[in-house]
């Protein structure tokens, strides 16, 4: 047992932080910390510098761009990302749909999704939640049938993050409405969205962004070239899907990040005489925070180095953990920067009407009630910290 | 000890009740904030109609003459509703300061006209760098014939958008944070020297940053020893915020557990899961807590003992802080996605209740300010 | 409405306060203040004061010793009493076996057993729960057979508080086994602890005391005269006796002394040159813990007034959340007096073996562990803070 | 990276857990408890046969050679099974403070005997007055020809009552509480002017208050500036304990597990309540939390940069202290009221984990210094 890193992993970590602080333009990173949306534009051009050098993919296959690196590796990649503010590649593109078609896909599937997915050249969003099948995925009711050599899609999704971007969507629809169990019928099928028949609503979230949408499917014609894999054996492929965000989302690396930021605010505000960072409750209350940030960076590394002996296609449960814990660091940090801003979390910036009035307030104030509010979600979403306690119930401790 | 309305109460509570049921649904509240002030100057004369507007007043001078509890009572319906008019600017705080600043003459003059719904007042107290203080006051008032000229900067003015009248303190002697030398001034909202940037707020309100050049101005009381009644005047205000936040927090257990009792998932409701009964379980224990809280608020912001009214003060925003923060959160996580949309009521009574906590002192300043008073029980 | 106490509660306050601060010995206060256990003989000597007084069993019926006051003077009285570390009358003599006599028994019961109950001339104990049959009460397997003018009772009961003091047992027995439902069926009986065939053996707690004990009853005969009631009804008179205790069980006074006592305390403990009081971290500690302490007296207050239109003979299903909250509050007061003797909660005073040297460590410190450890029982015992949940759950929130 | 453990670690791990496994059931210990010295020799010579006893130290000196993730690996089983006999103190603590104060000729007089069970060891360190701080220290040493000789009450000390030999500190210049001028001696326990006072601990142990008079000493390293030394060592007990510390909730979270599947009400295991099952899994996260800082902790106790190695100190002793106070109490209440009995191993496991809490330094003292040095990521 040695639990300290490497020399190699070390320098490892290095080149990492390296390439994320030269290459990926300041603006971008600038943004990130201070907890704003990225555009679609920036997301695209941090996305493809890093798939120019090969680091859009890592985990992939080595023949569609992966690496073959160690779990502390991608780890490390993933760590030094975050903490340097960098937007990560589109996680619908390389953790969810990507990993699917290169492992269930066929070859012209691969030829044509995989290297356009890898550099986000299709942006992609995801067609699972409906309304009223959120956590109970498995009851979804949209229908795919056959149609000659198409499939006629008729239905409603929810929750579609970033529909507004996206070029294509990868859907769970019923292919077999007569299956014995409601999981067996599903097919994973990918479609255009330019398609006819296709129209996205827009969900404005809490703190008054746009960032999700209610997508409906009205006789959207669908080549069957674009099911993947075999017919109504859509539920294994989303369980894999769904298997490989494993370690990441602990997102260690987003609250050091935060923590650093709030700390550096914190010496600029000041009550009465005295900074923030030297009011005693709040510094300790900084301080539990980052007790508990570094407990769980020593958990996720004990989970990534069981990564090695595990199979790669089944869920680690111990995931369940690093959710529920990570996403209330997450919170936690965005409840201390609103106890930084004080009294001027109150006025709202309101961007889309086109205000470029300068900000009421320190500039920093602006984003910390938004990102309180639109952060509520990191507990609900891939997964309610509920549905992870039943996982863990289950799989860990054996109810 | 008596916890029951009187008849009057409970046909105030009735008629306001009624009132918010019939014109102050989810769908109606988005079209008055959508008007050009964020609220609607029709539902502010049925206010005036039903005499809310002059309640804290004296009856001699055109008010009502209710009392604290008067105002929670009201103020805790206005907040399961989410009321967006200006009743806490012009009614509460301001009020509070008129009755307790104001000579007879002012009043006479001002009280009508607020009571009848033709006068909109805000109270401009904050500034850049005051945080939670009373004292922290820069801006600076100066003699001016018979009456003064005030110079500075007011930050977080609620509805100092839409006032017709502004509120302000100011400091005419006395050093920076220094307790002595603070008055509270009367300025009308056009007059000249006066330059107003109004925005709206996260919580669907709205608010000014004011800016005075010599701006003339009345004074109201004494011109330097204001803070006691700025201090008093607070504490009323905080009273009726933790009022209004127990509507909030009502409404939002209601609707999470009738969210839970009726979304259906894995083939049964939410709510038969005993996990979620519990949590709202321990919702409703905070909330009766924040409840009762709130009425201990009520019956101590007028505590003749100002030591003994601060300290119940600090205490009530702490424990009404503290269960806004928990049912909001949990309300929010026990909605799933729909919590977090703006398409459903829950997420914005959340962020009124964020902005409630944050608002007039936050509650560690609330806390640290009771630990230093000693806390509650004697030693 | 008017939220303050008039002018004759607040004379009776007084009244009360000066009976409780002068009539019951100090000695015997003290003791409680320092949380420590009273011996039978202090209990039986402060209950007799009381109930000379009139004031040992003021909510029983007139008749029987009552006082006819209304539920704020009630709870003045409890308020004032605990404030003053006055160890309140036997509960299982007042609040439970009394009032079931009184309501239910016959008038021969009552003559025999009511006003030695309220004197303590006879000091009972509650055979309720048993192994197996905690939370589900109706479960419990003890019988009592028909035997000519006996009944004959075999079974085994637990968590039999103060056995080792009782003069009699207070019991739920199976009556008729063969009752369509597990609550019916069961008889309400008394009997003399003298009896031949009952065994008591104590059970150690936590702390190191013995305050619970196991009973078993090995062909225990008992008059059939014991009998309470009508036989087989004896679940209906349990539940009458469970609804008894309702806006005590907040024990708001208890807490109030403690807190006293601990700022009293944390002025004399000094952490380098500063006394433990001033310490920003604690001081705002022991203050949340105040709010929600004044919070809970007057969320008590409230279900006190409610009290009026209520039927006393049903449970007020908003004790609970008196019950829930109160025991946190008071687990919370022992954890801050830990927190005020530092290292020297380490020892342990081995009373029971004879000890009597001096205390090590202040002489304060050795009960601070031992009231932690005890205290973990409040939020347990009397239906566990989860059963209080289920109930709140069911009755007022209506799941 | 690596987190498995090597050949010879688990070979080590599997001969304790073993040996506990035979030998140190719940019936056992009471028995271990129950002797004169509140422990049992014959275990203690088990222990000297495994080589734990010589576990730290070099085999230059007649040890083993283990680091200290070997000895938090032993103290995690101690832990588990709650050990009563002297390691902590031995070993651990007094082993610690020798391997870092100790001359080569004092280690060779030492060590063998300790590693053969022979001689069993007691840090006096803390004093009425000194809380949690190090450099409180007011007992003196002064010289006497080539050795010294101690005057001074020292309190709570572990196993001081069945130790033959006794580590003490003791100031020999310097003001009260000053960094400077501290020393640490070695003190025979059947010296002249040595008097104890043994008594049991809350937790089972055994402690002592010791008097010194004129007690002859002789000094571990420099007499003057030993607190480096003393803080190092301190560093090492504090990762010992965190490791000790999750073996205690490891065994508690299991038997609440094992319960919840087995305990049956109303018909069925209670542990089909989902309420129950989520709070198993809290504890489970709390539990993999402290896990996970007690391996930083045995990582960073020997880091070269003090200030590093404090800080992660403080945090670790925080997480345990939390981790420890959440999953004890949510054990004895799940148990419901066997949990508050002695007949059950859960309350003697909840008794030990309060006193690892809140000795050394308890969670607030721990997390205001970690606060004072800025925590843990620097801005």
């Amino acid at each position: 047992m040695d639990l300290r890193f490497t020399a190699e992993e070390n320098a490892f970590r290095e080149r990492m932080r390296d390439f994320f602080t030269t290459q990926i333009p300041a603006d971008i990173r600038d943004q990130v910390q201070r907890g704003e949306h990225v555009s679609r534009d920036q997301q695209v051009t941090a996305q493809r510098i890093m798939n120019a050098h090969g680091l859009a993919v890592p985990h992939w296959p080595a023949e569609w761009g992966g690496q073959d690196w160690t779990p502390v590796q991608l780890y490390i990649y993933q760590d030094e990302m975050q903490q340097n503010c960098v937007p990560a590649p589109l996680g619908f593109n390389t953790n969810m749909v990507g990993p699917v078609i290169a492992q269930f896909g066929s070859d012209a599937q691969k030829k044509q999704f995989l290297p356009a997915t890898a550099n986000l050249d299709i942006w992609w969003c995801q067609g699972f939640s409906e309304p009223g099948a959120g956590s109970d995925l498995a009851s979804l009711r949209t229908t795919a049938k056959r149609d000659g050599d198409h499939y006629v899609v008729n239905g409603q999704k929810t929750w579609t993050t970033l529909a507004q971007y996206a070029d294509w969507i990868f859907c769970l629809a019923r292919t077999d409405p007569g299956a014995a169990k409601k999981q067996q019928g599903i097919s994973f099928i990918l479609i255009d969205m330019k398609t006819p028949g296709i129209t996205v609503r827009p969900i404005q979230t809490l703190e008054g962004g746009v960032e999700v949408n209610e997508v409906w499917f009205d006789d959207v014609r669908v080549p069957v070239e674009n099911l993947v894999g075999e017919e109504n054996r859509g539920w294994d492929y989303a369980k894999f899907l769904l298997g490989n965000e494993r370690t990441g989302i602990a997102r260690v690396g987003v609250s050091k990040a935060r923590i650093r930021r709030i700390k550096h605010l914190a010496a600029l505000e000041h009550v009465g005489d005295r900074a923030m960072i030297d009011e005693p409750h709040f510094r300790e209350k900084l301080a539990a925070v980052e007790v508990e940030l570094k407990a769980l960076e020593m958990t996720q590394l004990r989970v990534v180095a069981d990564e090695r002996k595990r199979d790669r296609a089944l869920p680690n449960p111990a995931s369940s953990i690093l959710k529920i814990k990570g996403s209330e660091l997450q919170q936690a940090t965005t409840e201390l920067l609103m106890d930084v801003v004080g009294p001027y979390i109150l006025p709202y910036d309101d961007h889309e009407h086109g205000s470029n009035e300068p900000p009421v307030g320190p500039e920093y104030a602006a984003e910390a009630a938004p990102t309180y509010f639109n952060w509520r979600k990191i507990s609900i979403y891939g997964g309610s910290n509920e549905i992870q306690r039943n996982i863990v119930a289950k799989a860990i401790l054996g109810f | 000890m008596d916890f029951d309305l009187s008849d009057e109460q409970r046909l105030l509570k009735d008629s306001v009740d009624r009132m918010l049921a019939d014109r102050y649904g989810f769908e109606a509240r988005k079209g008055y904030r959508a008007a050009p002030e964020g609220w609607s100057r029709d539902i502010w004369a049925q206010f005036a109609e039903l005499g809310l507007l002059g309640l804290p007043f004296t009856e001699a001078h055109g008010g009502f003459g209710g009392g604290l509890v008067d105002t929670a009572m009201v103020m805790e319906a206005f907040g399961r509703a989410l009321v967006v008019e200006p009743y806490f600017a012009t009614v509460v705080a301001c009020g509070a300061l008129l009755r307790h600043a104001a000579s007879e003459a002012q009043m006479e003059t001002l009280v009508p006209g607020i009571a009848a719904g033709e006068r909109v007042l805000a109270y401009a107290q904050v500034e850049r760098q005051s945080r939670h203080s009373l004292n922290d006051i820069m801006t600076r008032a100066e003699r001016d014939g018979d009456g003064w000229r005030i110079t500075g900067e007011k930050s977080l003015v609620l509805h100092g958008d839409s006032a017709d009248t502004l509120l302000v303190t100011a400091r005419t002697a006395g050093q920076h944070r220094e307790r002595h030398g603070i008055g509270l001034f009367l300025v009308s909202a056009d007059a000249p020297g006066v330059s107003r940037r109004g925005y709206p707020t996260q919580d669907g309100l709205r608010a000014a940053e004011i800016s005075l050049a010599h701006a003339p101005a009345e004074a109201l009381g004494d011109p330097a020893e204001a803070l006691p009644i700025l201090e008093q005047a607070n504490d009323e205000m905080l009273a009726a915020l933790c009022a209004e936040a127990v509507g909030v927090i009502t409404a939002m257990h209601a609707m999470t557990v009738d969210y839970l009792k009726t979304r259906k998932q894995f083939g049964r409701a939410i709510g038969e899961n005993q996990a979620l009964q519990h949590r709202a379980v321990d919702m409703y224990v905070s909330l009766e807590q924040a409840r009762s809280m709130a009425l201990y608020a009520a019956m101590m912001a007028s505590d003749p003992n100002p030591l003994e009214r601060q300290r119940a003060m600090h205490a009530a925003k702490v424990q009404i802080g503290r269960s806004g923060r928990h049912i909001g959160q949990e309300a929010i996580q026990l909605h799933g996605g729909i919590g977090v949309t703006m398409e459903y009521a829950v997420g914005h009574h959340f962020k009124r209740m964020t902005m409630i906590e944050r608002g007039f002192g936050d509650t560690d300043s609330h806390l640290a300010a009771l630990a230093r008073l000693g806390g509650l029980i004697a030693a």
